[in-house]
């Protein structure tokens, strides 16, 4: 019923063409997470499905109808603002009941869908306040809240929980995950928190100026990025990056390391880019490189050490509690069969 | 520090200078009318304008109010009262609704077309009203309103149209446009969004317009002695005819009296609206 | 049976007037009307008030105008009802003097009720002043005035009290024109309009002491009300000042008795031209037979001898009949009537020959003259093109 | 869709009454008064048509040209003069100060007074003989004098100080109502950079109120091209024609000269002056926003 | 020179008392991070160091001198505001230049700080732009870039990097610590990101409803945290906290765990809560207690294990790659010394 197609979408600022024929299926009840860098376009897209602006080729479906030139209003969309764009002169409790007073919802049924929202935002006592006398986060917050209440068939979350402090925005996102569940609706999130795209996910889309990079399950988008782009965005600390060059055999790159490439990849003398998760490279005393600590950040559960090995900077996760000092000599390894492998010209995933 | 503090009180005093001196520039002629209606007329044959009234007399504000005689009635300016209320009442809702909503379907909505029609509406502007006076008095005339109240309040909608359209417009033009696509999110149609979000937070410019209108509605007497019918006549017809003589004898005392009389309703109004030139009726409503 | 109603428009509004007009009303109800008063302020306003009535068909039962050129264009649109019955019913044309008639006869109708005379070119002196200046008797001539109006120079007075004002002007050049360059000169300049007369040397003169009277008044003439004017008089600040015949209730406001506190005249030497205006009463077409017999009963009521003495009594103009009982009216109430009584003495005021767009170009030439230094050649020219 | 369709016509339907007004109001007497203009109407309008006579009349008429003079003097020092002082009012009333609600209505209040009787107080204060020039001499000052509205080529200057007493306070408070609107955090970010305040005001609030100063500069244009009751009540056009204004000159042709071609030829050329005005800003305007400018 | 001292700081909204006599000294080039839940007072806090608001009572001393009562711009302070509040009617490059305009610094000096910021915050190309025309972090980034150019002895940053992608929060991070560095400047610094706390802070303040509850370097805020909100609030995912009671010899508990109290630390019946840290709970089959698992979250490089003993539901942090499902049975055991110990009625660490 309320699954989104959008197809060769291409959305306008004057010259600047800011969505470029963008096609994307969201099946009803997934939770699409969509990330990309600041200034990629996932905003303009949540808008452009909740019909604020006007696009510039292309169709958007919900539920099967078309909705292209649809009042944002039909489009059954609840919808938090990456600016929030609270009501200035309504209080809390006024912001998120609008809309339902607006439908015409029974009163005793605003009542409860306000307070039961306010209840998870942990808004209850600021529901008389106006936005101006609220911190940032309460203000988020709110801004969750009107769309919340809306029980909508699709919800478009626009970094959502970005003002918020890590417990609360844990609570929260387990929340979000139950009400997905409850409300079967479809959910279209954009997020830069990778915990939040990992945990709440069901497919991420990741997203490069406009342009779909790659689709899949957190999983696939993590341990198989499609290209550089994608290997390089995931992943805190990012991952290492080696350029290499294939050996004559084609399977062996510079005489160390032997891939498994599907025949007919690569060949001889192609240049080629490794790309290795830190928490792919381990400390042992038998591994089959040696490089030097230049720094080791202490991340509370984990450190993250950043070695040279010759030329060659990257970084390795370390989970056991031993002391590592700069300037320290250690062996390192990989797992070849972890290792992504791309092509340098094409940027493209080989393996 | 302390030199900060005698710099923000050398500025403090700076503000106050200039809003008191400001005041007293425009204080004076009030200052001039209110001792005028207090002199007699030998007093203020003198000329000494600035001079206080030897002795204070009121009998030129009872004059005013309830004596003068303009024509064969002798009631003061006291007598077109009730029809100056009944005609500003609808004069002044009635285009300032209007005006909110045109501001608002032009400035948020925009339908194709529509900024031919504001262009139109303001060169209309700039049409003095007097010349619009004898076709107006022929269309009220072919459509039957001609002389009766609902013909003055259509002039005045119609004379209010430009300037209550722009007020609202350009108004509403500078609210965040985040807060008009959240309300298209939440389901508002045309008349939810604009009653519910946009009129609460239009109160300053609410205001404004009301004072726009209310002075202009109040103070007119040229469009409600033509158009308004024997019956409705304004207060301002007796003002005007006090104070407006040319070839009778001219009591400055009593003009003095009944122009302040006259202005006693947007004056009350004036005051009044104060408390709601608020701050930041905007603020805090996006990042 | 209802009264017959009649809604009057007029601009009587001042206090003095309002007496005036109240006088009428009250004739009006005795001889069975019922008189409804819409009065409007300054005459242009209470005529395009009555004209958008007409217009929008609401018109009221009479309404006050001047017989002007503007008289005739109403009357040629059709938009009046005549009253000869009534003139020859009362016999107008026996009392009413000929520039009267003539005055409200439309194609040999009479479309109008004539209810005033005013003149509004007299001369006021204040007695005051002029003992202070040392002058002993009110000028008898126009030279006299002139040297009056040096001797009150010399004195350090005013001697010409005056409000610049662009109609105010004009007074003082009907007084001077009438005056000083004679009936003749007036009725060619406005009647004949001869371009030659008015570029010759007797209007030149006219002109050139019209001109000099700007030399006596004070520097805050300009924009300056009559009233206030008026004032200097009263104060005795200033000697002299031409205005109309309304200036006496200001006189009498400030409880100035004519003869003893000031002077007046209406010009000078017994045969000196009286320059007459007129306030009528136009009855707007109708159907009704109730309006029209409103109408009728209005025109006979104002022109009744009664009416017209207790009407001027209170306007401070003269009565359109000579008929009348004199003995209640001021000295110069007395002096207006004796003129009256010589026909050979009426003169009617300018606008009656001019439309009033000459008359207000005419205004404009003059008020610029007397407020700039222009080439009296150029002034005679420009009232040429001014009256064409 | 059904929706989308449902509030574009809600919003044409919302606007039906502003186009009937401006169809049957505007446009209807602005055709009537062309065809007037072309026409040898007097009291009444008639029907024959003489061409542009009454357009070739009014360029001949030194007065009209007087008039259309002052208005341009008189149209730029009074915008300028009361777009200044009423937002430098709004500012400093903006300060926090006490007793706003007293000052915002003595600022306020001519806005509510009859000019007719104001107009005269304002005749008597500049007159030199009864007003400010008299009262300052006999203050010992003898040498002071301040007779502008005695002075021909002075005096349009006194109906700028009238017209901006009485227009300024209607500019403050449309200024102060954009004042407030304006987010608190923009105050406090320019306080951080150090920004002196009146800078604020003019590099940071002012833009930030564009469409408010549209709005006052429309206000006050539409004002000063119709301004009539100032002058009459001042000085009647005086001294001569000094301060004559299109406006009075239309009204005087209108109803005393009972030339209502004349009059209807001189408001169509006062609208052709406007449209000449304005027709070039609109364009540009237009053009800007048609290229995604904001 | 720059130092910020600030004693018995009160503020009022109303009658809403937000920080509640508030003591703390900032040590002059100290990169100091708050953390707290929403709503706490933090912004409430930068503003009044900022001069921002009146102050109820107490006074800011900064670079030693008494500043409670000076003008913002006097105080030699750069801020990011967390609702960036950006001038709207100017270009980026007019936002960031703007205060050093009106300072009268040289036209090329201005020129080279804004490049310079522009160019770290990769803003270069949009130095045209008018704000409403910006995504939401490219507005951020102005903001932090309008901070940057004043080069001022204090930064105060109110969660200046919410809204950036993971890749460019870290590249800023670095950035900023870099900048820190060479600048010298004090730094006051909210942010909900633990990861940025724990790298950027030379200290860490914890706040809670207005109240300081502990202030630390990261390591001490983390492994030994004052009380149980504190304990609660850092760390993703959070703390395991057990209820236990104190068995008679003061020093076993329950009669399963023996701890390191120090002497009448604790008496006999007294309510403990212990807080074990998710990465300390060790699955290992030799461990003492066993639990059943319940729901699995793979983050990536690491899994989230959440499980069950007896009542007491808690999660894990599993590094390495095994497969774990739920409805397993596992055996775990936990470091006795890394356990933080919390009094369960003042809720304040024991150990
Ligand atoms: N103008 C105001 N009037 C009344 N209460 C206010 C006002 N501004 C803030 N508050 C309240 O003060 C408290 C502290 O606000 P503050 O903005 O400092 O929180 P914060 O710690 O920055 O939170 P966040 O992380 O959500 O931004 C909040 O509970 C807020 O609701
Ligand atoms: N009104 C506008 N005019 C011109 N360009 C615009 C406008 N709005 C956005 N852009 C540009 O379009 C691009 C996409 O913006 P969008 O807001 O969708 O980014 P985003 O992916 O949401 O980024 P962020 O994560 O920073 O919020 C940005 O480069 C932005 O500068
Ligand atoms: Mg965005
Ligand atoms: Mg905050």
């Amino acid at each position: 019923m309320s699954g989104v197609n959008i197809q060769g979408l291409s959305i306008k600022f004057g010259a600047n063409e800011v969505i470029k024929g963008l096609d994307l299926q969201v099946q009803e009840g997934e939770f699409l997470v969509l990330l990309g860098p600041s200034g990629c376009g996932k905003s303009t897209l949540l808008h452009s499905i909740a019909g604020l602006i006007d696009v510039s080729g292309g169709s958007i479906h919900i539920g099967g109808q078309d909705m292209t030139d649809a009042e944002p209003s039909e489009r059954g969309i609840g919808m938090v603002f990456q600016s929030y764009a609270l009501y200035p002169t309504m209080t809390v409790e006024k912001n998120m009941s609008f809309g339902l007073r607006v439908a015409g919802t029974p009163k005793a049924e605003i009542e409860r869908r306000v307070n039961k929202a306010a209840q998870m935002l942990q808004l209850t006592p600021l529901l008389g306040r106006k936005p101006a006398q609220l911190s940032g986060g309460q203000r988020q917050r709110v801004a969750i809240g009107r769309a919340l209440v809306r029980e909508a068939g699709v919800f478009l979350f626009d970094e959502p929980l970005s003002n918020l402090d890590a417990k609360l925005r844990a609570e929260l996102r387990r929340e979000l995950k139950l009400l997905h569940q409850t409300l079967g609706s479809t959910m279209i999130y954009v997020t830069h928190d990778q915990v939040e795209a990992m945990t709440l996910a069901s497919r991420i889309v990741v997203m490069k100026s406009g342009v779909i990079q790659q689709i899949g399950t957190p999983a696939e988008v993590y341990e198989t990025p499609a290209n550089l782009f994608v290997a390089g965005f995931l992943g805190a600390p990012a991952i290492n990056l080696v350029p290499v060059t294939v050996a004559a055999d084609g399977v062996t790159v510079n005489g160390a390391l032997s891939l498994q490439l599907a025949a007919g990849r690569a060949k001889a003398g192609q240049q080629l880019v490794l790309g290795v998760r830190p928490e792919h490279v381990r400390l042992q005393a038998d591994g089959r490189w040696r490089a030097t600590v230049e720094l080791v950040e202490p991340m509370g559960n984990h450190q993250v050490v950043w070695m040279k090995a010759g030329e060659q900077g990257f970084s390795a996760v370390v989970h056991d509690g031993r002391r590592i000092t700069a300037g320290e000599t250690l062996a390192f390894d990989i797992d070849e069969s972890l290792l992504s492998v791309f092509d340098a010209a094409s940027e493209l995933r080989l393996n | 520090m302390s030199k900060r503090k005698s710099t923000a009180l050398w500025a403090r005093v700076g503000v106050y200078a200039f809003l008191l001196f400001a005041a007293a520039f425009f204080l004076l002629p009030l200052y001039v009318m209110l001792t005028t209606s207090f002199k007699t007329m030998e007093e203020i044959r003198l000329g000494q304008i600035f001079a206080l009234p030897s002795s204070i007399t009121f009998d030129a504000w009872r004059a005013a109010w309830s004596e003068a005689c303009t024509g064969v009635s002798c009631e003061g300016v006291r007598g077109g009262f009730w029809n100056s209320v009944t005609i500003a009442v609808p004069s002044v809702v009635l285009p300032i609704l209007l005006g909110a909503i045109n501001g608002y379907a032009l400035s948020w909505w925009k339908p194709k077309g529509s900024q031919w029609l504001f262009g139109i509406l303001m060169l209309g502007a700039f049409i003095p009203i007097q010349v619009m006076i004898y076709p107006l008095v022929k269309l009220e005339a072919a459509i039957g309103i001609y002389s009766s109240l609902p013909g003055i309040v259509f002039v005045h909608l119609v004379f209010a149209m430009p300037i209550m359209t722009l007020l609202f417009r350009n108004y509403y033009a500078g609210l965040p446009a985040e807060l008009f696509k959240a309300a298209r999110v939440d389901g508002g149609g045309f008349w939810r969004i604009f009653i519910q979000l946009v009129l609460p937070m239009s109160t300053p410019m609410l205001i404004v317009a009301a004072i726009m209108q209310i002075t202009g509605v109040w103070n007119d007497y040229i469009l409600g002695l033509t158009f308004a019918g024997r019956e409705n006549q304004p207060m301002t017809v007796q003002l005007n005819n006090v104070i407006n003589t040319t070839t009778g004898e001219r009591l400055y005392n009593l003009n003095m009296a009944a122009t302040i009389l006259t202005s006693a309703v947007p004056l009350l109004v004036y005051l009044i609206s104060g408390r709601w030139f608020v701050r930041g009726i905007a603020a805090g409503a996006v990042k | 049976q209802a009264p017959l109603k009649a809604e009057v428009i007029h601009w009587w509004t001042s206090g003095g007037e309002s007496a005036a007009a109240k006088t009428l009303a009250e004739a009006y109800k005795a001889q069975g009307g019922l008189w409804v008063d819409t009065a409007v302020a300054l005459g242009e306003q209470a005529r395009s008030v009555a004209i958008n009535r007409i217009a929008g068909g609401n018109p009221p039962t009479a309404a006050q105008f001047n017989t002007t050129q503007q008289f005739r264009d109403i009357v040629e649109q059709g938009y009046l009802n005549n009253v000869d019955d009534v003139a020859k019913r009362d016999g107008w044309d026996k009392f009413l003097p000929e520039a009267v008639l003539s005055a409200i006869r439309v194609n040999g109708h009479y479309y109008a009720a004539p209810v005033n005379i005013h003149n509004m070119s007299w001369f006021w002196f204040s007695k005051a002043a002029f003992k202070k200046a040392g002058i002993a008797e009110e000028p008898k001539t126009f030279d006299e005035l002139f040297a009056a109006l040096d001797k009150l120079k010399a004195a350090g007075l005013v001697p010409l009290a005056h409000g610049g004002q662009p109609w105010q002007d004009g007074i003082v050049f009907t007084a001077v024109l009438a005056h000083y360059g004679g009936r003749e000169l007036y009725l060619k300049v406005f009647k004949d309009r001869d371009p030659k007369v008015i570029q010759g040397e007797a209007f030149k003169k006219v002109l050139l002491a019209f001109k000099r009277l700007q030399s006596y008044t004070d520097k805050g003439s300009p924009g300056r009300n009559w009233n206030d004017a008026t004032a200097m008089l009263i104060n005795g600040r200033a000697g002299v000042q031409i205005m109309g015949d309304w200036a006496k209730g200001e006189f009498a406001q400030a409880k100035q008795e004519a003869g003893k506190d000031y002077g007046c005249t209406p010009g000078f030497g017994a045969n000196a031209p009286y320059i007459i205006q007129g306030d009528v009463m136009v009855f707007p077409k109708t159907n009704k037979p109730d309006q029209i017999k409103a109408q009728q009963l209005l025109a006979s009521v104002i022109t009744q001898p009664a009416t017209q003495v207790a009407f001027s009594i209170k306007k401070g103009s003269i009565p359109i009949r000579t008929d009348v009982d004199v003995s209640k009216m001021d000295v110069c109430g007395q002096m207006g009537v004796a003129a009256m009584k010589d026909k050979s003495r009426h003169l009617a005021n300018g606008e009656i020959y001019i439309t009033p767009d000459q008359n207000g170009a005419l205004q404009d030439v003059l008020t610029s003259y007397w407020n700039r230094n222009i080439p009296v050649e150029k002034v005679q020219k420009d009232i040429v093109s001014a009256l064409k | 869709m059904k929706s989308k369709f449902f509030n574009r016509w809600s919003a044409w339907g919302a606007l039906l009454p502003l186009a009937a007004i401006v169809l049957v109001g505007y446009v209807g007497t602005v055709l009537w008064t062309l065809r007037t203009s072309m026409s040898s109407s007097r009291t009444f309008p008639k029907d024959d048509f003489v061409g542009l006579q009454q357009f070739e009349r009014l360029l001949d008429n030194e007065r009209w040209q007087l008039a259309i003079h002052n208005l341009a003097v008189y149209g730029v020092l009074y915008i300028l003069a009361a777009m200044v002082l009423g937002f430098l009012l709004a500012v400093f009333i903006d300060q926090k100060v006490r007793g706003e609600g007293v000052l915002r209505t003595a600022f306020l209040y001519p806005y509510a007074m009859s000019f007719v009787a104001t107009g005269l107080v304002w005749q008597w204060v500049l007159n030199p003989d009864s007003g400010l020039q008299n009262a300052v001499q006999q203050m010992g000052w003898t040498n002071f004098t301040f007779d502008w509205i005695v002075d021909q080529d002075m005096v349009i200057y006194t109906v700028v100080i009238a017209g901006t007493w009485q227009g300024a306070g209607l500019v403050m408070a449309l200024m102060l109502a954009g004042l407030r609107g304006i987010d608190e955090e923009i105050w406090k970010a320019a306080r951080l950079d150090g920004i002196p305040t009146w800078r604020v005001y003019l590099s940071v609030v002012l833009p930030m109120m564009g469409p408010t100063l549209a709005t006052v500069f429309t206000l006050l244009a539409t004002g000063v091209v119709k301004v009539f009751d100032t002058v009459v009540a001042m000085t009647q056009g005086g001294p001569g024609t000094a301060s004559d204004v299109p406006a009075k000159f239309i009204m005087d042709h209108l109803f005393g000269r009972a030339n209502l071609a004349l009059a209807s030829a001189g408001a169509v050329m006062l609208l052709i002056t406007v449209l000449a005005l304005v027709a070039p800003l609109a364009y540009a305007r237009s053009r800007k926003q048609a290229q995604g400018g904001h």
